[in-house]
């Protein structure tokens, strides 16, 4: 997605204004510095697919959806099942956004939901070996951005556990000839603990979370922690062109624990309701 | 008796001259300038229009008009086996054909050096997911203000175990004889979309065409009460019109 | 292929011309709306493909080529061999064209192509089944357009379905082991009907047949219907950014018939020529 | 006795310095500014040239000169397993040799800003393609009006059972011990292309050019031919020159 | 005992807050405005600046400020299995972070309108590569004379058989619990680079930053060894500062 | 890589300058014409690769490295190895080279290094099948080209050459159900003459080898001739948009006799001080 075309001086006077009110503790929509916008989770919206997963965050809505195959695995994990994290911003979501293969952007995006998903451990691979070094099942997640207003990676993590969460599989049986038969029976995805992306962005001297589009556009850093049920930190990714202080990362760590904690029940609730 | 069909009633339950469930959204996305929402059967489609706005390379502007540009797109997801996301040569040539379904009902010497893109992304695909899109991205086009001479709406009508029927579902379309989606301007009577896929009698081909345009109708129905809910439902007791 | 650079008040005034014309049922040419322009077909002129054609249609001049190979079946149709149909709008041809992987006029081309004489069913795909499920003889038709000058698509649909006509292929056979032996004996592609499309360019009220350029580049909408032997309609499509009556697409259908059959004579000439 | 060659005749019927059986027109492309089609054994390939021209995009004109570009394609059909319309490394390569076998006798200084596009495509392959295309798209820019202070000419010789032979066939090509393709402007004396592969001894390769230049003076009559045929036949009987 | 480290001792000898041997090199490649090497473990990475110069396409240049591009790329032997030259996912994502660890630093109003290029070539990789990378990175952008606020250097910690670890090797980052790459601006603290993969306790995490901040320590002096060897050694025996 | 943009009128004076010292037999940096800059061989630098080599001659660097992996034959040629040489021109290189995929310039550089060592016979591909028509040994020698000044050629095939005579490779046996075991042997790849390319640029009249950057902005032709040992001629390539003359082609085809043996020694002494 290209960058915004910007009047320089009208950025400036943003920045300024916006940093002189988050020194007080304020932001331009009214929130907390530490305030996510409302999160809508809405599960089972595809019915072809496996398992999806609506998250409205805000103005940002992102659809995932769960396509399970079988495949080769890779020659490296001949005892692991495959999973694919895989985000398109669409040009349907943002005057910014155009069509074409992913940008830089987008591949971050995808790297950064997929490793938090990953390390997690959140699916056990090996469960999902068919034939070991033969065959095994593929998870692709596909995420279609539909509308962006800031915070994409929390709004596509979200997403995508919850499309997981709610993802059910037929049962295959491996025939004596090493062919695969398909029940008419599903079974859900062999899953533990829910991985949560927590995303702050720096303006100035103040950490918030959750930034939208306008926060975004004068943020100077950006970090990324997501953590697992019980708090442990498993993934975080730093971006932008700006720095952050040794307090600050250490600030986030502990905010990443107890807002995460927040959303995991905001998932699981949304997934309880389709359950 | 035949297998998509017996006594009159299709597989999922309908007449052969009725359309499946459907529902119309204008509205739906904060950031482009128009949008609107349709499902049909199980197609689920999502349409934004952004523009009139500048055009980027410059040396594609008109001078005397704006350039529209229109991209179908299907989402990994949407398919019953996982598309891959870049655009195939189907999804090309559709998005063609709906954009040149569109054109005739623009107005587009009032934006001349400007360009107007349209961008469908077919959530779920389901038969007929064209025409849907082409019906949801009139009003996505209205919804954005573009000055156009009349909405465009489109349907199928095909033959399926021998008989013409409307409005064709997935199964329909590939286990069935012949599919021929139409658009039309409704007003105006100008068809915009005509393909065939199958063979028809000349006659069955005149009675495609009335029961597609039949159907046609129908839907537009449901873009103008879209638009009513949209743009004239000022308080919840007070149906406009 | 760019469109054209235009001038646009000379284009204005040569539609406004070639419309007065026509009203008057004559064109810039000296043709009637109806008439096509002379159709000289050239079958067997490229000794390596299993079949050729040339087809000069006035000016416009393409070359088809049919190459048989073996491969497997889709998925979906294991009992089917495979027919694909590819035109390339070569930058030899036009000072429009340009190099490159096809752009959306000739996807157009080669998917309006492919689907006349699919759904036709002059081709019994059922018949190149080798090993079903497995091995299929895959029939790949590659046009290359030399010149351009209007109505490509009936050039090229000419051109495939004569090529096709004139096509050998080697008797196969499936050994023992499933390895597949070639025979020098050679026989020709199991075809029945001939579709023949006929397109229509309507420019102002008229409509007309075999558009050349020079009316392409003024003409509103534009339709191609593709009847089989014997009449009936198997393909159509509607193109261009104007729209048709109900009365004209009627007439148009009516018309395609009768041309069909006269163009259908000519190719059945121009194959048996070859014999 | 080779298997290649048997007393003095190779397997086409050829003698060793014998070219075979070749056609050459001018003019045969209706839009394109010169155009010319070769026949030369087993191929055929038809050349046409576009400009001078504007040059797109602007920043690769030279304010001095005309750029020269140039493509050899293969069309899918015209070798022996089906060729994929992308590119190859092979045909990147040998448009390049092409072009710059031909650009040292084209004018470039007459042509600032400009651009000169030579389009070959081999309609069907056979050995020593690459010298019959230039051989054909040095009549096309002729064709085309381009200012020449030559014509070029191209034909390749190699060595075949351990003889120096003239104009290598598809199989002397792939089974014979090398090939040496060589371009010369045929008045100037200048040699614009020479590639080698395989192995020659320093008699051997001065052998191999010696009758790949008498190869290309027996063309270039044929070039001339040509071009009377096409610019001073004014009456059927009345052989000019 | 794990199986990566026994008796406090790794694999390779290390011990856990031991850095690989390291070699920097400024200054090693002629065309480029600035250049450097380093070694560190079996990684050899070579870097190159190009810049602040002209920006093409225009329209990418910004009023205010540079534009900072950079390209983390692989040569196809660097790796144990081939790696195909075309750039992966991973390297994308990678030049990304990279930049975005180094633009921090570098005072980019000074340079209006312009680019700067960053080239990294990994000609052979271990664990680590990246933020070996950005250490090298830094000083080819010193040794262009781009003007900078401090250096940047970098260095991982992470997780091995259940012990917090300095500067994971290739071994120790695969089979190994997770591993922290981090950057920072030595002199002014500020922390450019930080990613995480694998679990860890928060008081892991504070350690595992406190252990690679002590290694990217370490690493500046031998950064600010490499920028004496190149700009100061004027004679051999003469150590300045 | 794009060319250098040129200063018109200088470009002009340089090449008036250099065709006037040529003529005297002096070159800019005080070569005889025919002498090459200075040539560094570092072989086995890269311990990842099978062989590696590191040619600088002159300030052109660059870096060759050999991976040998398994692959399928070419169905043409079931009988033999794969040899696959991939140069690339590295954006660090030169303020001209552009990351992307290989232009012109490159995928000629590939193929002229490529025929060199084929077309010489170094490399026994028949000793490199492991499974006829099924396996064999693949054998990719990839270049990076890390800093351009002239004569990528040579300095490109010396590489390859130096690599590929340092090769070691993994000992395999076909075990009976068709898998390929790899023993912890290591054997040398079979190889034979050392194929040695000498490239000559004509500058007006004279004919030079080894031509620098500043030579090649103001060269009118190229050519590049490959001797085996022995000194007969195994490949050759003219490039650029001038020609030469007859003589001035055997001139550089006995002079590549000469220097070439004189180049393969400095090769042998290299790759016998790693041996």
């Amino acid at each position: 997605m290209a960058a915004a075309k910007k009047s320089f001086i009208m950025e400036h006077l943003r920045k300024a204004h916006m940093i002189e009110l988050l020194a007080k503790g304020r932001r331009l929509d009214g929130r907390e510095l530490l305030d996510y916008r409302p999160i809508e989770i809405k599960c089972n919206i595809i019915q072809k697919a496996n398992g999806s997963a609506q998250v409205n965050l805000g103005n940002t809505q992102v659809i995932a959806g769960v396509k399970i195959e079988v495949g080769a695995p890779f020659p490296d994990t001949p005892d692991k099942g495959l999973l694919v994290v895989n985000a398109e911003i669409l040009p349907l979501a943002s005057p910014y956004a155009e069509p074409g293969p992913p940008d830089e952007e987008a591949i971050e995006l995808s790297r950064v939901v997929d490793r938090g998903v990953r390390e997690s451990g959140m699916i056990d691979l090996s469960k999902l070996v068919l034939i070991p070094g033969q065959k095994v099942r593929a998870v692709f997640v596909d995420v279609s951005v539909l509308n962006v207003d800031g915070n994409l990676i929390d709004a596509t993590s979200y997403a995508v556990v919850s499309a997981l969460m709610t993802t059910k599989m037929p049962v295959l049986e491996v025939s004596e000839g090493g062919g695969i038969v398909e029940k008419a029976e599903y079974i859900p995805l062999p899953f533990s603990t829910i991985p949560v992306s927590v995303t702050f962005a720096r303006i100035g001297d103040s950490l918030i979370v959750d930034p939208d589009s306008e926060e975004e556009s004068v943020m100077d850093a950006r970090i990324t922690l997501t953590t697992v049920e019980g708090g442990h930190l498993c993934a975080g990714q730093k971006g932008l062109a700006g720095g952050l202080t040794y307090e600050q990362i250490m600030f986030a760590a502990e905010t990443a624990k107890i807002k995460g904690q927040e959303i995991r029940e905001v998932i699981k609730k949304a997934v309880a309701s389709v359950g | 008796m035949g297998k998509l069909i017996n006594n009159g009633i299709r597989l999922d339950g309908r007449r052969v001259d009725e359309l499946r469930p459907y529902k119309l959204e204008v509205g739906v996305l904060k950031n482009a300038d128009g949008s609107a929402y349709i499902e049909l059967g199980k197609n689920k489609i999502i349409v934004a229009v952004y523009g009139p706005k500048e055009v980027h390379p410059k040396h594609i502007a008109l001078p005397d008009r704006c350039v529209i540009r229109c991209r179908y797109h299907m989402s990994p997801f949407s398919t019953d086996v996982r598309k891959t996301p870049a655009p195939s040569r189907r999804e090309i040539e559709i998005s063609k054909v709906i954009r040149e379904a569109l054109e005739p009902t623009i107005l587009v010497e009032e934006y001349p050096r400007t360009a107007i893109d349209i961008f469908l992304e077919v959530l779920q695909s389901d038969g007929g997911s064209r025409c849907a899109g082409i019906t949801a991205a009139a009003l996505a086009l209205a919804d954005a203000g573009i000055s156009m001479c009349d909405l465009v709406v489109a349907c199928a009508a095909g033959k399926v175990d021998g008989t013409m029927v409307l409005d064709l579902s997935d199964i329909e379309d590939k286990e069935g004889e012949a599919d021929m989606p139409v658009a039309v301007m409704p007003n105006l009577g100008i068809i915009t979309l005509l393909q065939l896929d199958g063979i028809l009698t000349h006659e069955e081909f005149k009675q495609g065409i009335d029961l597609a345009l039949e159907g046609c109708r129908r839907l537009h129905e449901a873009q103008r009460k879209a638009l009513m809910d949209r743009y004239f439902k000022t308080a919840p007791n007070q149906e406009v019109e």
